[in-house]
């Protein structure tokens, strides 16, 4: 399956090898491993002590999976894979996993980076963090944003 | 019927996930919808003040100009935040 | 070290947890691997039955280095990892790992990808393929040059 | 003494990896001595015709305008292949 959701941490070099399995045609892997700071821009100081991943359940899923067929229109690769994990993390546990196949390296390293992107503005998925200051809900960057919609002006060209 | 879901810092401003609605004679469309709720006064007021509120119909990305009809599930939320 | 030449393979999962190692402010860990795929450009259709690479040791680790140091001030980001693989190589191997830590994805994904570009064209490696037809060196591909000049552009413009 | 090293296809068009030299009078750089060792003939020959040839100094790229001097280390090879 190209996108799973779920509570349970991961472990990217199984992942990696699981998706690799049996294609020979694979020259190229690029992945990408997000992972909870303790400290985020917005907060002060203060450092994060845990953070809750809330999502849409259902919706998550196909918009992962659309995220993928997208990238696989767009880009000669292979295969992709999206893990994305909800509910309670620590600071240094991971969040999300994107890796993509592929023959050769700059079509898999656009696509990967392209699928962070849309993950971060089209995936719903909602991060709670909690500080000594107390909890609250992580406000979107315009940054993501705009490194979403650099793919679109792309594509328009 | 309608099926209604907030997420996020919205369900906890509303202190509600999840309600049903039958689909309200003049609504249409999600602009509509989201009036409707927002005319409820209270906290519903503040669903108006939400900055960059989002929208989905069936699970997937609308726009206030989304049309609705009976049986649709729609949804409410902030920006999205993950990865 | 930022950088490893070596015939033994490489565990990615392992590599990647020993680079993320206790450093709370890494945020995001762009990686890439590259594979011996059993069909190259160049040759027709006959598939690689084993690959060589030969490389300049000295040399080697001084520009693997050298580029990790340059990504290193381009970018910000906390950490880099090459491990480039050496000696005799079956399809379906892996070649070669950059890993690249940072707060950012943006930079790390930039980072992994330059660190890869100016690897293929300035790293002393050549491979060297067994084919049913014989064995031949691997010409260098135009791409590669080319991928490599675009972050010089970027970096003058 | 320079010492010189030949890599890859060059090492097996040469059949040899390394040689001492000693700096010969009137060779100042890379170029140099690169026309020096294209004048054995043979195989030397091919030095000239290789296809985009490129040059280390101690481990460093260089090119034919690099100077040399006792002791360097020179290695000529084919473009890179590796990653």
């Amino acid at each position: 399956m190209a996108a799973r959701v779920q509570e349970a941490d991961f472990d990217v070099g199984a992942e990696l090898a699981a998706l690799r399995q049996g294609d020979a045609r694979i020259g190229a892997i690029a992945s990408f491993v997000g992972v909870v700071r303790d400290i985020n821009d917005g907060a002060s100081v203060s450092g994060i002590s845990e953070m809750t991943l809330e999502h849409y359940p259902g919706m998550t899923e196909k918009a992962l999976e659309a995220i993928v067929a997208e990238a696989k229109a767009r880009w000669e690769i292979f295969d992709a894979l999206v893990i994305h994990r909800v509910g309670r993390l620590l600071p240094t546990e991971q969040i999300v996993l994107v890796a993509v196949t592929g023959a050769h390296r700059g079509e898999t390293f656009a696509a990967c980076e392209f699928v962070m992107d849309y993950l971060k503005t089209r995936a719903p998925f909602w991060k709670r963090e909690v500080t000594p200051d107390g909890a609250r809900w992580v406000d979107a960057r315009e940054t993501d944003e705009s490194a979403a919609e650099r793919w679109q002006a792309r594509w328009e060209a | 019927m309608l099926k209604i879901l907030y997420f996020a810092s919205l369900r906890e401003t509303l202190g509600l996930g999840a309600e049903s609605l039958d689909l309200p004679p003049g609504v249409a469309d999600v602009g509509g919808l989201l009036n409707l709720l927002i005319a409820r006064g209270g906290g519903w007021a503040k669903l108006g003040a939400v900055k960059n509120l989002r929208y989905a119909v069936n699970q997937e990305m609308a726009r206030p100009e989304s049309p609705l009809k009976a049986g649709d599930e729609v949804a409410f939320f902030p920006p999205v935040t993950g990865g």
